[in-house]
């Protein structure tokens, strides 16, 4: 048993390695793209193996519903940008310099079982080939601290002793959601005021343009989008149930229900009305806004900044959880249509 | 080839669409369903249950309505076993086809004729029907469609008609005799 | 007893359509026929694995869970192999590179 | 038991490892996605094949996210090819020959693979 996990280990590892090479050597963007959507689900299945199934799911929902389709859409706006430039023949793409198409997979896993394969590739991916030795050297010289340093490491059980003697004043059952929303709020606070200036961020770089595109024609997609969505919010909503007692919460959550509106913008059943500016200003900054007003009167109500009476902290856990799913959700969404809406401006 | 060309012998029925509460209804059923079976059944009285619950509802009155159908539920396990049956020999197909040393494929594209209204019944059959052995649904224009199939010789439109009949009885829009073997 | 055994030939059973609908990846001579690989033995295959672990699940809401697992990997399965035929029937095979 | 389904997810994970041949091959950019789709499949298998082996009931909601997502990268692939269809697209004629495309259809048209 413990032999076929090590075994299983090596070969993920030796996967997750290969798959990132390739994907950063890649001179075709569009491989590149595949490449990395696989990547994610490797990544899913690692983070699953270092026992971390919160961060899987996760990565699960960004990786396998949203970076896909941002990084394609991307590409053809990229394209789309580049058009008018099409006829100047520019220079041809960069050669591959660390390696031409090995097409083996033999190969692929021997190179990748290489300790320092992905980061050689990491080091020189598209510089021209006289790099090369200098950068193994290099790369080769952080493998050995970093097998040094982990070697060295003790494993201690970390804070998760001082996690379990608390549980019962964090007012959920699941030691990651205590942390996140309890022990260590402020992190957490942090984390979604930089998903809102994220969002902000794409907002303040202009306009969204509709994109050079329409659904694919057929009755198949509108059908699987309309048996999809229904099941996408409903699980959306049980991650977040499941977040107070088991692996789940506010971001999967998110994830999931932003990937849902990545989704129907495109299939686009129909033509979305532009949303009205006022509610989706409300909706980007609800998560953020009511975590730090309800920190706030913790601050002249309660014990301190960010913590919650304890009869309390479950209603208020789920309150907060609620609107930065909300937030989240919005924000992915935002960010995969690109700039704020024409009706911003009007 | 086959002979696929038949003249669409009955047209669409338009049915009259259903009221958007209906269908809210339907789908917060099917969601309060999807919710026990996720989380539970005693985690239905949470207030995170009604939320999804009452989501689903909003979400499927933002998507446009679909024409009302009838579903005949007697048509049911004919469909599912017909469809299960195939697959498994579809899959059995494909493999013993990519496993062998010579790839015994003779790919080709067929036209077919579809007699399914538009709607639930049509996307389902071609939903269905790229699980189906050896063909896959390319094209829809109009009534007319482009298959892909894995082996030109073998009589795909047989397993079609067969899918396309059950589907319309599923739907109750069978025209044929109940038990008349196509 | 018989639920493992039972859960062994169904898992395994499966994987053998795994390892033919990779096979068929590699193999098949287009995009067409290797969708007809993507779209029934890998689907197959991961019906027989679902099957063969509902032995081993701990109540029925767990098969339930199962089952809608595999029904939305047969919809989105079904679906994207009907989107990429399509648009390969109607760009071309290859990206248009500019 | 809990040994053959260890076992079985790694070798789902080997036929996901030799199907990246395909997309590093391509040629086409129909190939790679669909490769991608098929890894989709088999990482839900794997995932459910651990969650039962190490008993780890959250994998089968890890599972239940891929599957309900794997859908969305291949609707972006169509989307971002759902441009005007070029003139020449073969439409109604029905070519039975294994390749539909004129050959003459967009000779711009190549593969970035080498």
């Amino acid at each position: 048993m413990n032999a076929a996990l090590l075994a299983f280990d090596v070969v993920l590892l030796a996967g997750l390695l290969g798959v990132a090479w390739r994907c950063l050597a890649s001179t075709d963007l569009f491989r590149a793209v595949v490449l990395f959507i696989t990547f994610g689900l490797l990544l899913a299945i690692a983070w699953v193996r270092l026992e971390a199934p919160d961060i899987a799911l996760a990565e699960a929902a960004i990786g396998a519903g949203i970076t896909g389709a941002l990084l394609l859409v991307t590409l053809e706006r990229l394209k789309h940008i580049m058009n008018p430039h099409r006829g100047d023949a520019g220079p041809s793409p960069p050669p591959d310099p660390v390696a031409s198409d090995t097409g083996n997979a033999d190969a692929e896993a021997r190179d990748a079982r290489d300790p320092g394969a992905g980061n050689v590739a990491l080091s020189c991916a598209p510089t021209p080939a006289r790099g090369r030795w200098s950068a193994v050297a290099v790369s080769g010289g952080l493998a050995l601290l970093l097998m040094a340093t982990l070697a060295t490491q003790d494993h201690g059980p970390g804070l998760q002793p001082a996690v379990a003697a608390h549980m019962d004043v964090s007012g959920v059952d699941h030691g990651i959601t205590a942390v996140l929303l309890n022990f260590r709020a402020w992190d957490t606070l942090l984390e979604l005021a930089m998903v809102l200036l994220a969002g902000l961020g794409a907002w303040s770089l202009g306009r969204h343009d509709a994109l050079p595109a329409r659904p694919a024609p057929g009755p198949v997609l509108p059908g699987a989008v309309r048996l999809l969505l229904p099941v996408a919010i409903v699980t959306g909503v049980y991650l977040l149930w499941a977040g107070s007692h088991a692996p789940g919460g506010a971001f999967q959550a998110g994830a999931v229900l932003g990937a849902a509106g990545i989704l129907m913008s495109l299939a686009r059943p129909h033509s979305l009305p532009d949303p009205d500016p006022r509610l989706l200003r409300i909706g980007v900054t609800a998560g953020a806004l009511l975590f730090l007003a309800l920190g706030l009167w913790g601050l002249f109500a309660g014990p301190a900044l960010l913590t919650w009476p304890r009869n309390l902290a479950y209603p208020l856990i789920l309150i907060i959880e609620t609107g930065a799913t909300l937030s989240i959700a919005l924000t992915l969404v935002a960010l995969f249509v690109g700039g704020r809406s024409p009706r911003e401006d009007a | 080839m086959n002979d696929t060309r038949q003249s669409s012998s009955n047209p669409p029925v338009r049915r009259a669409r259903r009221p958007g509460w209906l269908r809210a209804l339907l789908a917060m059923l099917a969601a309060a369903a999807l919710w026990a079976v996720l989380a539970g059944g005693a985690a239905l009285a949470h207030p995170f249950a009604w939320l999804a619950i009452a989501l689903t509802g909003g979400a499927v009155l933002a998507l446009p309505a679909g024409r009302a159908l009838r579903l005949n539920p007697t048509a049911l396990p004919g469909l599912l076993g017909f469809f299960l049956r195939t697959s498994v020999l579809g899959g059995i197909d494909v493999a013993w086809r990519a496993v062998h040393p010579r790839l015994p494929l003779a790919p080709a594209f067929e036209p077919y004729y579809v007699r399914l209204p538009h709607g639930p019944p049509l996307t389902l059959f071609m939903s269905m029907l790229s699980l189906l052995p050896g063909t896959l649904a390319v094209r829809l224009e109009g009534r007319r469609m482009t298959l892909h199939v894995l082996d030109g010789r073998s009589d795909n439109a047989a397993t079609l008609m067969e899918l396309e009949r059950r589907i319309a009885r599923l739907y109750g829009l069978d025209s044929d005799p109940p038990g008349s073997a196509r | 007893m018989i639920a493992d055994l039972l859960t062994a030939v169904l898992v395994l059973a499966g994987l053998v359509f795994f390892a033919a609908g990779t096979l068929g990846l590699l193999r098949f001579p287009d995009v067409y026929t290797r969708l007809h690989a993507l779209t029934k033995a890998d689907n197959l295959g991961l019906g027989l694995v679902v099957l063969g672990l509902m032995p081993q699940a701990d109540g029925p809401a767990m098969i339930l869970k199962l089952v809608l697992i595999w029904v939305l990997v047969l919809a989105a399965g079904a679906t994207a192999a009907h989107m990429v035929a399509q648009r390969t029937w109607t760009h071309g095979e290859f990206e248009r590179r500019e | 038991m809990n040994l053959l389904l260890v076992t079985a997810a790694g070798f789902l994970l080997l036929t996901i490892l030799f199907g990246l041949i395909r997309v590093l091959r391509g040629p086409g950019s129909g190939d790679r996605m669909l490769t991608a789709q098929l890894f989709g499949t088999s990482g839900v298998g794997i995932l459910l094949l651990l969650g039962f082996a190490l008993d780890q009931p959250a994998l089968v909601d890890v599972a239940l996210v891929f599957a309900l997502l794997a859908v969305v990268a291949a609707v972006a692939f169509v989307r971002q090819h759902g441009l005007p269809e070029p003139a020449g697209t073969p439409m109604h004629e029905n070519p039975v020959e294994e390749d539909p495309h004129d050959p003459g259809h967009n000779p711009t048209e190549k593969t970035h693979d080498r």
